[in-house]
């Protein structure tokens, strides 16, 4: 049984525009880091947003995700707003946490988006337990836990999946693979070639799908929901896809034989998408344009806001550390 | 009439919590029917039923790593540790998420989380099933960790515990579990009892000895031995280490200007040198002696009785240290 | 392939000694922890023998392995002396570990045994360590690693079979199916029910063997061993078994339904192994009598040794933490 | 004439062990022909070949857990976690395995392992990237602990340690790789330097300031600010936390009578409570004034760069504190 998602243009050219929406928040986002704008690490996401926003279009309020270091895409496609983005990535006071996280933490809790997270396999478990709550709380709702290639090598992925599929928790595990962890290639990380036989190894369902193709991840992700909520059991999905730039800025990422990086390249997600919504799909070119014009209309805009907010005050270092600190326990 | 136990305290605030707030779980291996390896959990899977009881499968970091993402959607959840020594394998859950994730995400949710161990010594468990880890965890910001010493604390401290909006690590010492009794009564209400306030065990004024988990006993015995000696130990038990009721011990110092502090982990990195240190710089004006500290040799714990005997300070090992301690004082 | 063991009576005799000697030795043991002559926790052998004493036979002086809690079993197919065992676990001086290990921590590290492991899961990667110098070392050795059903759950099997399978490393991981983790029944714990069909997930060879058998346990070590010394890799073996008794001394295992017990009382792998050898092998009553006597005799003398040996010194405690502990460092 | 950086140090300590013997390896995710995040194992790849060099996938507990059982077999494997605060993920492997393997089996192997951890904040990297953990490695009974602060020590004790036969915990500071500098020279020989031999940096009179990894830097630099204003500090650098050189921190107490400890971990269960504990023990009757212990805010790690700067000690900071420290203590 394959879920059939009949979308109307409107809805497809939206998919398109929050495609858009990541590529565009993440080359500006490179842009402004080169100008020494923003601090720390940045792993950008480009390349891989078919996957983030076909997964999250078939997600409702109550669901939740987690996400990883390449978190941006997760974010933006769970409608976070790039403006407190930005402002998060310059550190600032109005970011979505307040200049604590940056990149690697930033989170949405308002929207179940649990955070991007630093530690390689780290969210893994935190979504297994949000789908226990869920399923404890017969809420309907499902977790999606979003993870590389990579991190499929890590104990976190094994013992929640198994946990997951044993207990039949409303659960999305979606595999980026993206060909590396890091700077190592998958054959040189695993002996496997799909992640999705791991999905064997815990009597679970094993998917793999184009995750250059949104329509076709909205179709794994309505099946996957489906069966979640109806209380069915999770579903590993691996995502084939590619990230088009190094792991994070900085790396030239010269490990990657130009064969491949060719590839690849042809098939963008978003070309692919595009060729397909004015080809297949009718849609006419000034559409198109005023999308690519609103997107970047709104990240100048959010940019530019977020420039403009104010630094957290030094004193808000030891603040958040306990929600009930009582007396002294939060002093130096 | 029953004896109301350290193990029946536990088991009664997690019952008592989990009747007020459905959000409240359970979640641990072993747990469920068999009433867990130190029956602690007994009963509480035929009352509380499947939704509040999630036994696991053998996966450390994930039974924490579920605990802390479901606190991350509103539940309250309990996690046992076996034996601390276990924790290790959870360790990124706790220390890189659970710890820091209120922080990190600017205040936007919280961890409301217990994590219980078994800690300590007893019974030739050896080296990996009889460590006292707690120095490890009172160093991480955003971690409350607790160690009651009685039933009642126990039970105070769970029930506030679980109440608390922060992550918890809450250590129950597994020779505790069983004989040392209480009030009597099958159950005995018990108020949470407030993080940071520490409890006098024992007046005196010569030396304040400053004691948690079943070392206090041993120490508490060990008083009473010096008294009949002239020597007046004040036994102190902070009960909560983070928050630590600075007051009390500053208190206490003041009145005795000697401190000793006695616990179960080595020495070396033991959370007695963050007592100790503290004293050096909060207390120094009051103190007329220097800093005794008292904990296990620097060792892993070994199998054979007579050495795990010799690696731990026991009543007979604290009154002899204490005692040479006042006459270098005097 | 399977590879053929064609096996002497007498070998045949032996393996029936060994089994027998693990099983009088843990029966031994049970009864001195009754009488209160040995501290800790210990967890009996009692129903697998034939897994450690089939695997066992096919290892070579160089070989290794890993154990588990439940560990005397493995140590004695490798050869070690009943004697030191029985002095480690009455805690004196000529113990094994001289005391310091008891029955979770003993060790023989002359044979190749590197130790029983109080941390579920904690030898699996130490094997594979193991198995790596040997690779590096080019010694042709093999490593084992020995772990439950339970095991199998946690991060470090997971995380060590995909190492080994990418690295082709020299090593058997051997489960011993026994249906519980404590007091948990493996359909409580996995939703899989062969354990073997984990090894796909890293691409590795998984065989089930029937682990009551002692000669189907030699027939999957025979083939797993050739294929690691030749470079092929490693096997995840299955030996599906059963422990007779609780899972430590003190366990009444009433979470056992009876008919389950019934069942594997009757598969006892020294009856079926007896009856293999005075039918089909044609050994005769007066052997079998003979090693029976034998075994007797050389435990019974073995824990009148033991008890015989001194204790440690009370000064002992603070030795060999480090083998070089510099001035003052090991001190209190 | 190219600079001798703390990076270069620790590629040639390893470079060089490994020529000595083939029994020497390093593991690590990333560590092969990229030459690692920091660029660390840059030459080593293609120098030592594949079977002194390992590169893994993320699997921190198994990049241990391998290591200490290839030293079970006699190697010598020098394991990376790219930031200590991966090392959480492999705990059990480092407490309950190898830390512990020498003394439960009664001596009969050794884990001669060396584990080099990248430390402490710089760059906004954040609160799981940050952390400066020695602390709860210098509590475990048979780890040992390094913390070198120049390039020289940096070699000599990498050297050292990849020769001792116990497991070494070996922290480096990810802001000391670059730019610190040291002897001119592209390869710069150094021996081997014994463990639990502290080194003063600068001698002073006034006042003892104990330092390590990237906070000595700036201890020193506060030291030259207080000189001009007539405070004489001596920055003491351990150099080893496990072992601890306590004749020559004493010694420096016996004559300056105060005592300043300055690291980057928070002050709650840093390794400063360590030695102010045994100072306020040994050194109670030379210590003048109370112990000051500086360190980092009790907070995770915060990303932006003005709450990064706040959370941590700098030279301004400790300049401030000890100039404080020393109006109090006249
Ligand atoms: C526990 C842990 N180990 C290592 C790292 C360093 N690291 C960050 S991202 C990364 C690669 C992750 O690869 P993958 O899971 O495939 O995700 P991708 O980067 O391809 O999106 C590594 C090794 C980390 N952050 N956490
Ligand atoms: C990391 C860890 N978690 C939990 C335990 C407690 N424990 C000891 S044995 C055991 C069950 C192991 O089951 P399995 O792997 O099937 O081995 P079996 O006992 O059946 O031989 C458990 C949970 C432990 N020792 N270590
Ligand atoms: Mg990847
Ligand atoms: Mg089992």
């Amino acid at each position: 049984m394959t879920a059939t998602v009949t979308k109307t243009l409107d809805e497809r050219l939206e998919l398109f525009r929050q495609m858009l929406l990541i590529r565009r928040f993440e080359e500006k986002a490179s842009r402004l880091r080169a100008k020494g704008l923003i601090p720390g690490f940045l792993h950008p996401y480009i390349g891989q947003e078919a996957v983030a926003v076909g997964i999250c279009d078939q997600l409702r309020d109550g669901d939740a995700l987690t996400s990883t270091h390449r978190g941006h895409g997760h974010m933006i496609a769970r409608g976070a707003d790039p403006k407190r983005m930005y402002a998060e990535l310059y550190a600032r006071e109005t970011g979505y946490n307040r200049g604590k996280g940056g990149s690697l933490h930033m989170m949405d809790a308002d929207r179940g988006f649990l955070g991007a997270n630093g530690i390689v396999g780290g969210g893994i478990p935190l979504a297994t337990g949000a789908a226990l709550q869920m399923l404890r709380g017969r809420t309907g709702g499902v977790a999606v836990s979003f993870f590389g290639d990579g991190a499929t090598n890590e104990g976190t992925f094994h013992e929640s999946l198994n946990i997951a599929s044993l207990w039949k928790l409303p659960i999305l595990y979606v595999c980026e693979n993206n060909l590396y962890g890091e700077f190592t290639r998958q054959d040189k990380h695993q002996s496997i070639k799909d992640v999705a036989d791991r999905a064997a190894a815990y009597a679970m369902k094993g998917v793999i799908v184009d995750g250059n193709d949104v329509e076709a991840v909205i179709a794994v992700a309505a099946e996957a929901t489906a069966r979640a909520r109806a209380g069915e059991g999770p579903t590993l999905i691996e995502a084939k896809t590619y990230r088009h730039r190094g792991h994070f800025e900085g790396d030239m990422a010269r490990y990657r034989p130009q064969e491949e990086v060719d590839f690849w390249m042809k098939r963008d997600p978003l070309d692919l998408y595009e060729a397909r919504l004015t080809g297949e799909f009718g849609a006419d070119a000034d559409a198109i344009q005023a999308i690519r014009d609103a997107v970047e209309q709104q990240l100048d805009a959010a940019a530019e806001w977020a420039g403009e907010q104010p630094h957290p005050d030094p004193s808000e270092s030891t603040e958040d550390v306990y929600v009930d600190s009582y007396e002294g326990a939060a002093l130096r | 009439m029953t004896t109301f136990t350290y193990a029946d305290a536990i088991r009664q605030a997690i019952s008592e919590e989990m009747d007020a707030n459905s959000d409240v779980f359970m979640i641990g291996e072993d747990i469920g029917e068999s009433g867990g390896v130190f029956g602690v959990s007994k009963t509480l899977w035929e009352k509380h039923g499947h939704h509040q009881m999630w036994d696991t499968p053998i996966s450390e970091t994930a039974v924490v790593g579920l605990a802390v993402g479901a606190a991350m959607m509103g539940a309250r959840p309990v996690a046992e540790i076996m034996f601390s020594d276990f924790s290790m394998l959870a360790m990124d859950q706790i220390v890189n998420q659970a710890a820091k994730l209120h922080y990190m995400t600017g205040g936007q949710l919280s961890v409301p989380l217990v994590i219980r161990m078994v800690t300590g010594t007893g019974g030739s468990t050896a080296a990996q099933h009889s460590q006292s880890l707690e120095g490890m965890f009172t160093g991480v910001p955003g971690l409350k960790v607790l160690a009651p010493s009685t039933p009642e604390d126990a039970k105070g401290l769970l029930r506030a515990a679980i109440q608390d909006p922060d992550p918890v690590i809450f250590f129950e010492h597994k020779l505790l579990y069983g004989g040392r009794g209480g009030p009597a009564g099958d159950v005995v209400p018990v108020d949470p009892i407030r993080f940071g306030v520490g409890r006098i065990h024992r007046e005196g004024t010569d030396v304040t000895i400053v004691s948690y988990l079943r070392t206090l006993h041993h120490a508490l015995a060990a008083a009473e031995e010096l008294a009949e000696e002239g020597i007046s130990a004040e036994v102190w038990d902070p009960r909560t280490l983070v928050p630590f009721d600075r007051a009390g011990l500053a208190a206490s110092i003041k009145k005795t200007g000697r401190l000793v502090i006695a616990h179960e982990a080595p020495v070396r990195g033991g959370f007695g040198a963050e007592i100790a240190a503290w004293a050096a710089s909060e207390c120094f004006g009051d103190l007329t002696a220097p800093v005794l500290r008292i904990g296990a040799q620097n060792a892993p714990i070994p199998y054979a009785p007579i050495l795990e005997n010799t690696v731990l300070p026991t009543q007979a090992s604290i009154a002899n240290d204490v005692r040479a301690f006042m006459k270098r004082a005097r």
